[in-house]
């Protein structure tokens, strides 16, 4: 009986014992995907600082005897049609995939965050005002507004930075009044405006700092909104078109040869969905991390 | 008899970012049918982790029965795999919950809810649980329970919605119903009433009552047996009465002492327990009680106790019969009744304190929210959150304001801080008009009038360090150099017993208690002669509670302070406040010298307010005097005298006429046309 | 590519199509000028032998959405696919530059060139019963002119018309401003085919998602973006010498399907979606080559190829030895070769092989030669700085290309490899890839090198390029900005000479002196290339490489 | 209820009159004039011109050009087109079709992948199951809409031959477009339900549900999904508005009849009457889902309804 009793106890012991070591597992897999999603963007930035240490050969040699070659040791990603490198191409292409990415994200979202901002602190008629007028912008998909200003304005870098830019404010907007606003009710202000503090004080010093992360989330989530609208662009005929092209210039070339020489769009392409995908990953863990509601045990 | 619930050595542990927790450890206590146990203690203490363990409902949070033995009934509780705990639970044993209001899903109807339950585990057809529901709704005292069948859980009370949550636990006829703090979230009056509803059901549906509860009163009140944890242990278990007779182990009579209760000496000092509650995850080594135990020795610091029987009861201290012995703990029984005559004394000191000087006057003051303008109807629909208060604040005194949730105290509080303006009337402080001045004249009057914060870890600044949260005052109405307002910091956090050591931490690495000292910090960084303290020990543990409560009478001594108490824990009101105003939906109904006021109740809910404290003494258990009903909405208050829906004593004149504030004695103003 | 052939049989396939290709050229080059026949595949061959099928339809992948169907209105070559199967001319050209009768029968210029009497047949009804008469043919050359008309392309054609007088029922006199070699030719474009006058004064703007003509095929339905349906126009009885089959086509249906994705249009023809797509890009060109189940139709088209014009009126571009400096640099072979896979012919002069006049000695006439290029920059006083480009004067020696978008023929690739060919003389190109071609060349004149290309029936084409009275640049400059008196009568001269040989010559003396004063650089010759299940026969092509349908059957 | 759609319907009003407003300045700020984009000004006589700008009202001041603009609009006139003299609204009516279709197809594929994947996703938090599907749902909005359009066409039109590469008749050749946009908005869904359902889990009630001995999958699919559905419902309005945009370029590649490919050709024609009209029209489909996106939350969500 005493036995019976023995094993009774041990076994739930050794069941506890393994559902921990799942568990544990089940915890790895998810920061080996962060590890290599950070990984992912850490190369791509050094990409984009050091192309010249990365990059074999040079990304604007064309030699033309050796066209459309296959991926190789000697050319990984193979040749286009001019004889160019891809993996150079793609090296140094990415200084203005991620320049339109961030310089439209930043942007974007300055100018969103600071209507937003001003709008959902102010509140009253103002924010009326404000609102209503992203209301209506809201109305224009971004795509359709990004596509009006770079068809208006011609297909250069700023000008699809300012597209990409422009196309994301009314969400910025939107989203950092709600937070402004949610952060105006919480107890900490009541308790500033308690001891005395003015709306300047309260405004730079209280609400700012604690609203403005889930803003980060979003801006990194829009990086790779930002870049796939301006690969879109491209694609429609309203990309830079530049000596070292971006990658969505490159994958919107490449897309005719892709039954042919499959490596001149398929490794562009690759890598805008491996950088946003990154992006997006980081930007989850990110909101993860500040949302407290789901960091919660 | 046969135990009904058996739990043997059991130790929970929870997988979490920061790796395993034992959340609760080497946890035993056995329950006989149809008995009510209690299992109390302070937060983290690991009754609701066991409670949960029990149901096997951890699986779902990550957490893992790391040892240790449950039988329900002879049923392996640990070894089942969730597919048989399902069919036990809801069944065999059913569970409430302390939020009634989020504990409903808010997209089905409570009666789908109801039903749901006995069509899951297979006991009635769909008509025959229908007409079952209906019944045990009306049965936990839910009117028209037909129409509430329909309802969604957002259209019915905090207090309905846990009548209608005990419903669905009785559903299936439980042997066994946990009760996990089923009172906290509600209001006094309710909370008497579902109390007094469970022990009814308790003997009607015989079942065992697993109870949950912080409150020693309550634990008190429907105790058979009660088990003390700390810290993730049992430190003590024992039999309700024995318990409060004379706990064995150090903590449960730090607890019980700290109960603030209401013939408490309001003149003394709370006893509290040093320190505070250990994190799960740093915790002491040994007796996990040892750092804040006045009789710890170097055996307490090293080595766990185990749970040992002692006279009758299992206690975990090394040294609890030595100590229970030889008296070391006093006799913390409470003298039966109320000895009036040994309070003249402290009435002639509220007397003197009439001839003081008011600090604030109040006069007519209301405070309206709009519903939403109404196109099509000119008649604007409004909250009267306050409605025509009128109230002297006097130099010195701590004026204690109680009411139930809704009662609109704390929008008073608010009001009178002038951090929003008051819709009519006026306040007066020192002798200056507040409401309508200048924004730079109230921006000086604020120097003199500071707040602290029911939660004070949302009224911090989370991104802010604590000496910068302390030093936003000084920063904003003084011109101190830097190392003049270092030394002011450290000064108060000397003053509100912190180490200066750790101004450097920000809020969330502090714990509730000393969070609150930081907020007390802030509030008299200014010397303000006035300080709002709204709900600002409610979200404490009771013996923290004891604390700040000590922390702020010696303030108010040392610095002269006048207090505006605002709380719905009668019994710390009581003793902090010289007068005490009762409120009810937005209206002062009686106001009085704190002993007077509990002795003497004269307005009718004034009286069920004190009647539904639960006392912490099971040898006085008595039938809890629960008035009916609950507090109407704000929005359309009741005609007449507002409180006329609910009062036993009410006539027609109640119903047409609403009282004025009239003084019935000295000091005491009573809203009532028939007081008691 | 990717269905598996066995290894012998594919190498079988791709030598026989190889010498059938060589053999097609040759062909077409000791024919001399017909450049821009079919270029049949074996099957094509023997299907012409097999006995046309009627019925079936058609689908036929078009690359860009057309504009209009009203051919006066049109301003797209897309859309002359389509419009060619509804409308017929006055006149056809034949393959060897000839003009043949079409609507009319015969007809008689006068002495001084300024006045065409048409006679017409008398049988054709348009297709909304409208009969085809002088007055019809009045009202439609008259309806050009027309500025309510908003006529695009189709006013620049019938240019020097005047007006019409309707002798009888079945004569009409065309009244010139001046003479014009070029004015029968024209007649013969699609753009200035005839409509029915009921019809445009039915549907007056809306002509255009109506059309009505004489043609093979009626209008059935026009789904914008998706697809325009044609059918059988069972009357017909009137089609141009350029088909065999003189009667009513024997397809039931033409659909034209619109696909402006590449890839979508070739994977529907592979796919067999549809049994036929146009504008076959290179690299697919020989890839579908190696299809069993297909085969390519390829025409060449006319008037002038791809040309880079070198704006004089920038410096240092002015200068003579500046331009021969780019001549020698840019390697077109290399540039042909890499980007169209030798599927393009490489264009040697301001004129395409095709078209009247061409001059064929100047094949092969300029080579690439570093050396020369360098040696001419250095002539001209511009040195080579630290980062590789030439400087004079603390100028950097740049040259500002500008391309329009979309990227179409790989132009915009062309940009990017003569960028890195001038970097090796070391002149910096800065390329500038713009939608807005008409405000920053037509406009502002703001280029120093752009390129444009025009498919013509005529070498008149010339003079609107390479005139100095041509101003259609910013109302000032011809797109080279090129004044050369000589040049200028040859050309006028060119239009009204009657003597064949003679009007030859000029042509030859005008391709002569552009391309010796290195005033542009000649890329590319477009060939209009189809691809087509093999079940499909019989597709032939106008002069300017417009696909016909009337002889045109599927084979079951 | 009654009073709240009523606003609610008049502020959408408003928002159609402000995009109205909007769409007509962004126009008029393109650069480039119309005019000379309409015909070849070296064959057309100034007065031709001058005539036309009259015929455009280009050459009055702004206001009044709004306001005919405005007054047209209201009578169902959105102008004609530059390129080819057709009448706007007809052509947007006869484009819509293909466009809704194509859109509605896609916010199918969407909802069910997406929301499949979500609720995966969230029961199986941080395991091999929501790790796949996370990364599944992600690879929908990281990649570029064309370039994964063409490679379905390779993959299920040239080498499987299973659907039409292109067209816009019949069921068949709505598969792979709607397919295409439809993992977009499937990524966008699967992001917003996992984060929606991990927020209900964590609710209390899903103990109670527990406590009650409910089934698991009941708890997860009957309670759980329903609430977090409700909150998702939200986003419907904002995703259809990003799919109406996809078609854009999804239309292109798909060679399909649309909305999409006659805002895109009209851009880079400058045909301003169709930008116009596309834009305004688009704007009001927005509004007008929102609206009932909006109301229908209102009637299924009853913590919203009872608010009312």
């Amino acid at each position: 009986m005493k036995e019976t009793a023995l094993a009774k106890l041990t076994w739930p012991r050794v069941r506890a014992s393994r559902r921990l070591a799942t568990r544990r597992a089940k915890l790895n897999v998810s920061s080996l995907l962060i590890y290599a999603a950070g990984f992912i963007i850490v190369f791509i930035v050094l990409s984009a600082l050091f192309p010249g240490q990365i990059a074999p050969y040079s990304p604007t040699e064309m030699v033309m005897t050796d066209i459309m070659l296959p991926p190789s040791l000697t050319h990984l990603f193979g040749t286009d049609y001019y004889g160019r490198d891809v993996f150079s191409v793609v090296v140094y292409g990415s200084r203005d995939s991620l320049l339109i990415g961030l310089a439209s994200v930043l942007a974007g979202g300055l100018l969103g965050a600071s209507i937003g901002a001003l709008s959902g602190f102010l509140g009253g008629i103002f924010d009326t005002i404000i609102m209503g007028f992203i209301e209506v912008l809201m109305t224009i998909p971004g795509i359709l507004f990004a596509l009006a200003i770079a068809a208006a304005m011609g297909p250069s870098l700023f000008n699809v930075v300012l597209a990409v830019a422009l196309s994301s404010v009314p969400g910025y907007a939107r989203v950092f009044r709600g937070q402004i606003i949610s952060v105006k009710g919480r107890s900490f202000i009541t308790a500033a405006r308690s001891v005395g503090a003015g709306n300047l004080r309260i405004f730079f010093r209280h609400v700012l700092p604690n609203a403005w992360s889930p803003l980060l989330v979003m801006a990194t989530i829009g990086l790779g909104t930002s870049i796939l609208v301006g690969s879109g662009l491209s694609f429609l005929g309203l990309g830079v078109i530049k000596e070292i092209p971006d990658w969505g210039t490159l994958l919107s070339q490449g897309r005719g040869y892709l039954t042919v020489a499959w490596w001149m769009s398929t490794f562009p392409g690759l890598a805008i969905t491996l950088l946003v995908l990154s992006v997006n990953l980081l930007g989850d863990k990110l909101r993860d991390h500040i949302d407290p509601k789901k960091s919660r045990v | 008899m046969k135990a009904l619930l058996e739990i043997e050595h059991l130790t929970v542990k929870f997988a979490t970012p920061k790796g395993w927790l034992t959340a609760i450890s080497d946890v035993s206590l056995s329950m006989k049918s149809g008995e009510t146990v209690c299992l109390v203690g302070e937060s983290g203490s690991g009754k609701t982790i066991t409670s949960k363990s029990v149901m096997r409902l951890i699986d779902y949070e990550n957490g893992v029965i790391a040892g240790g033995e449950m039988r329900l009934d002879g049923v392996n509780l640990v070894s089942s795999p969730q597919s048989s705990m399902r069919t036990l639970r809801g069944k065999k044993m059913a569970m409430i919950f302390q939020e009634p209001m989020s504990a409903f899903d808010p997209v089905f109807t409570i009666g789908s809810q109801i039903i749901e339950v006995m069509i899951g585990h297979k006991v009635s057809s769909r008509e025959k649980a229908r007409e079952r529901a209906i019944h045990l709704l009306s049965r936990v005292g839910i009117p028209e329970p037909e129409l509430r069948m329909k309802q969604y859980p957002g259209e019915l009370s905090g207090g309905m919605l846990q009548r209608a949550m005990i419903a669905m636990a009785l559903a299936c006829g439980p042997e066994l119903l946990i009760a996990d703090e089923p009172t906290t979230a509600l209001d006094m009056t309710i909370q008497a009433q579902i109390l007094q509803l469970l022990q009814e059901l308790k003997s009607e549906f015989n079942m065992a009552i697993l109870l949950i509860t912080h409150d020693m009163g309550i634990a008190a009140e429907m105790a058979d047996r009660i088990v003390v944890m700390y810290a993730g242990q049992v430190v003590e278990q024992a039999t309700a009465v024995q318990l409060f007779e004379l706990p064995h182990h150090p903590y449960t009579q730090g607890l019980l002492r700290s109960v603030t209760s209401l013939d408490s000496d309001r003149g003394s000092r709370l006893y509290s327990i040093e320190g505070s509650i250990p994190s799960l995850f740093e915790l002491p080594e040994g007796c996990r009680f040892h750092p804040r135990c006045a009789y710890a020795t170097d055996q307490c610091a090293k080595e766990s106790p185990p749970l040992l029987d002692i006279n009758d009861r299992q206690v975990a201290c090394w040294h609890a019969e030595s100590l229970a012995e030889n008296g070391a703990f006093e006799s913390i029984k409470q003298t039966s009744g109320i000895d009036i005559t040994e309070k003249t004394e402290s009435f002639v000191r509220e007397k003197e304190s009439g001839a003081l000087p008011n600090l604030f006057e109040i006069e007519g003051l209301r405070k309206y929210y709009p519903l939403g303008k109404s196109l099509f109807s000119r008649q604007n629909s409004v909250i009267r959150a306050v409605d025509d208060v009128s109230f002297q604040i006097r130099k010195g005194e701590t004026f204690g304001l109680v009411g139930e949730s809704g009662s609109g105290k704390s929008t008073l509080g608010r009001v009178i801080m002038q951090l929003e303006k008051a819709t009519a009337g006026s306040v007066r402080f020192a002798g200056k008009t507040l409401t309508g001045i200048h924004t730079s004249e109230l921006h000086e009057a604020r120097k003199d009038m500071q707040m602290i914060f029911q939660d004070p870890y949302g009224s911090m600044n989370p991104r802010w360090r604590a000496h910068e949260i302390i030093a936003e005052p000084l920063a904003i109405h003084t011109s101190l150099s830097t190392a003049e307002k270092k030394e002011r910091i450290a000064e108060l956090l000397n003053i509100v017993g912190l180490n200066p050591s750790l101004q450097d931490r920000y809020p969330h690495e502090f714990s509730g208690g000393q969070r609150q000292r930081i907020g007390i910090a802030r509030a008299i960084a200014l010397n303000p002669s006035f300080v709002l303290a709204d709900e600002a020990v409610s979200a404490l543990d009771v013996s923290v509670q004891a604390q700040i409560v000590n922390l702020m009478q010696d303030l108010q001594q040392n610095l002269g302070l006048t207090y505006l108490f605002i709380a719905h824990g009668l019994h710390v009101v009581r003793h902090i406040s010289n007068r005490i105003g009762v409120m009810y939906l937005g209206q002062l109904v009686e106001i009085a010298g704190s002993e007077e006021l509990f002795v003497r109740p004269a307005h009718h809910y004034t009286k069920a307010l004190i009647a539904s404290i639960p006392w912490p003494d099971p040898s006085r258990k008595r039938e809890l005097q629960a008035i009916s009903g609950e507090i109407p909405s704000p929005a359309r208050p009741p005609s007449g005298c507002r409180f006329h829906t609910r009062c036993p004593a009410a006539t027609s004149l109640c119903k047409s006429e609403p009282p004025a504030l009239t003084q019935i004695d000295h000091e005491h103003w009573v809203a009532c046309h028939f007081p008691a | 590519m990717l269905r598996k052939k066995s290894g012998w049989k594919s190498i079988l396939a791709l030598t026989v199509v190889f010498a059938l290709v060589l053999s097609g050229c040759a062909s077409t080059e000791k024919s001399g000028n017909s450049n821009n026949a079919a270029e049949p595949s074996p099957s094509a061959d023997a299907a012409v032998t097999a006995a046309p099928l009627t019925g079936g339809e058609l689908s036929y992948a078009l690359a860009t959405s057309p504009d209009t169907l009203d051919p006066h209105r049109s301003g797209l070559a897309v859309a002359v696919r389509a419009i060619r199967t509804i409308h017929d001319n006055l006149v056809a050209q034949l393959p060897d530059g000839t003009i043949a009768p079409w609507l009319a029968t015969e007809w008689e210029i006068s002495e001084d060139g300024k006045s065409y009497t048409f006679k017409l047949r008398q049988d054709v009804k348009f297709h909304d019963g409208t009969p085809f008469n002088a007055e019809a043919v009045k009202f439609n050359y008259d309806r050009i002119l027309n500025p309510e008309t908003k006529a695009a392309n189709s006013a620049a054609l019938i240019r020097p018309y005047k007006s019409s007088e309707v002798i009888d029922e079945y004569t009409v006199k065309l009244n010139l401003e001046t003479p014009s070699n070029a004015f029968l030719g024209n007649l013969s474009q699609a753009l200035v085919s005839i409509v029915s006058p009921t019809a445009a004064q039915k549907y007056g703007d809306q002509l255009g998602k109506n059309p009505v003509g004489t043609g093979p095929f009626k209008f059935v339905s026009w789904e914008e973006n998706s697809q325009i349906t044609v059918e059988r126009n069972a009357d017909y009885n009137w089609a141009p010498p350029l088909v065999e089959n003189q009667k009513a086509p024997y397809l039931d249906k033409v659909i034209f399907k619109i696909a402006p994705e590449e890839a979508t249009r070739i994977g529907s023809v592979q796919s067999g979606q549809v049994l036929a797509g146009e504008t076959i890009p290179p690299q697919n060109i020989l890839a579908l080559e190696k299809d069993e189940k297909l085969q390519l139709f390829k025409a060449n088209t006319q008037g002038l190829p791809y040309t880079l014009f070198i704006n004089q009126n920038k410096a240092p571009w002015n200068e003579l030895k500046a331009r021969q400096a780019l001549q020698a640099a840019i390697d077109v072979d290399a540039i042909v070769k890499t980007l169209y896979l030798g599927t393009y012919d490489r264009a040697w002069s301001p004129l395409t092989p095709g078209t009247f006049g061409y001059d064929k000695s100047l094949e092969g006439g300029v080579k690439p030669d570093l050396d020369k290029a360098n040696a001419l920059l250095e002539e001209l006083g511009y040195v080579k700085g630290a980062d590789g480009i030439r400087v004079k004067d603390g100028k950097k020696l740049t040259l500002h290309y500008v391309d329009g978008s979309p990227n179409r023929e790989k132009r915009n690739d062309i940009a990017a490899i003569i960028q890195q060919q001038l970097k090796q003389i070391g002149v910096a190109v800065e390329v500038e890839i713009t939608k807005d071609v008409r405000s920053i060349v037509f406009e502002s004149a703001n280029y120093d090198i752009y390129g444009n290309s025009q498919v013509n029936s005529d070498p008149e084409a010339l003079r609107s390029f390479y005139h100095s009275g041509a101003a259609s640049v910013g109302g000032k400059q011809n797109l080279p900005a090129y004044k050369n008196a000589e040049v200028d009568s040859w050309i006028d001269q060119g239009l009204v000479e009657k003597d064949t040989a003679k009007r030859q010559e000029l042509y030859a003396n005008v391709q002569k002196a552009i391309i010796e004063q290195a005033v542009i650089i000649p890329i590319y010759v477009f060939p209009y290339t189809i691809a087509a299940s093999k079940t499909v026969q019989g597709i032939k092509f106008d002069s300017l490489a417009y696909p016909l349908f009337n002889d045109t059957f599927i084979q079951k | 209820m009654l009073k709240t759609v009523i606003i609610r319907l008049f502020t959408s009003l408003l928002v159609i009159l402000g995009s109205l407003v909007l769409v007509f300045v962004i126009v008029y700020l393109l650069p480039g004039d119309p005019v000379l984009s309409m015909v070849d000004p070296s064959t057309v006589s100034p007065e031709v011109l001058a005539s036309l700008r009259a015929q455009l009202g280009v050459d009055r001041p702004l206001y009044e050009q709004f306001a005919s603009y405005a007054w047209k609009v209201l009578h169902g006139d959105f102008g004609q087109s530059i390129l080819n003299d057709e009448p706007v609204l007809p052509k947007i009516i006869a484009h819509l079709p293909a466009t809704l279709a194509l859109t509605a197809a896609s916010c199918f594929i969407a909802a069910v992948v997406g929301i499949w994947l979500g609720v995966l996703s969230a029961i199986h938090k941080d395991r091999w199951i929501d790790i796949t599907a996370r990364i599944v749902g992600l690879f929908g909005i990281s990649m570029p809409t064309f370039w994964s359009g063409i490679l379905l066409i390779l993959i299920f039109s040239i080498t499987l031959d299973w659907f039409p590469a292109m067209g816009s008749d019949g069921w068949k050749t709505l598969v792979l477009p709607a397919v295409g946009l439809g993992i977009v908005g499937a990524g966008f869904v699967v992001r917003l339900v996992r984060n929606s359902m991990l927020e209900v889990i964590n609710e209390p009630f899903i103990v109670t549900l527990r406590a009650k001995g409910i089934a698991e999958k009941l708890v997860m699919y009957r309670h759980a999904l329903r609430n977090a559905l409700i909150p998702a419902l939200t986003m419907i309005g904002v995703l259809s508005g990003e799919l109406l945009a996809g078609t854009v370029v999804i239309e292109t590649v798909f060679s399909r009849q649309g909305i999409g490919r006659v805002i895109s050709d009209a851009l880079m024609a400058k045909d301003l009457p169709v930008v116009q009209g596309v834009v305004f029209f688009s704007a009001i489909m927005y509004v007008l889902i929102n609206l009932i996106v909006d109301l229908s939350y209102r009637v299924i969500d009853p913590r919203v309804r009872r608010s009312q």
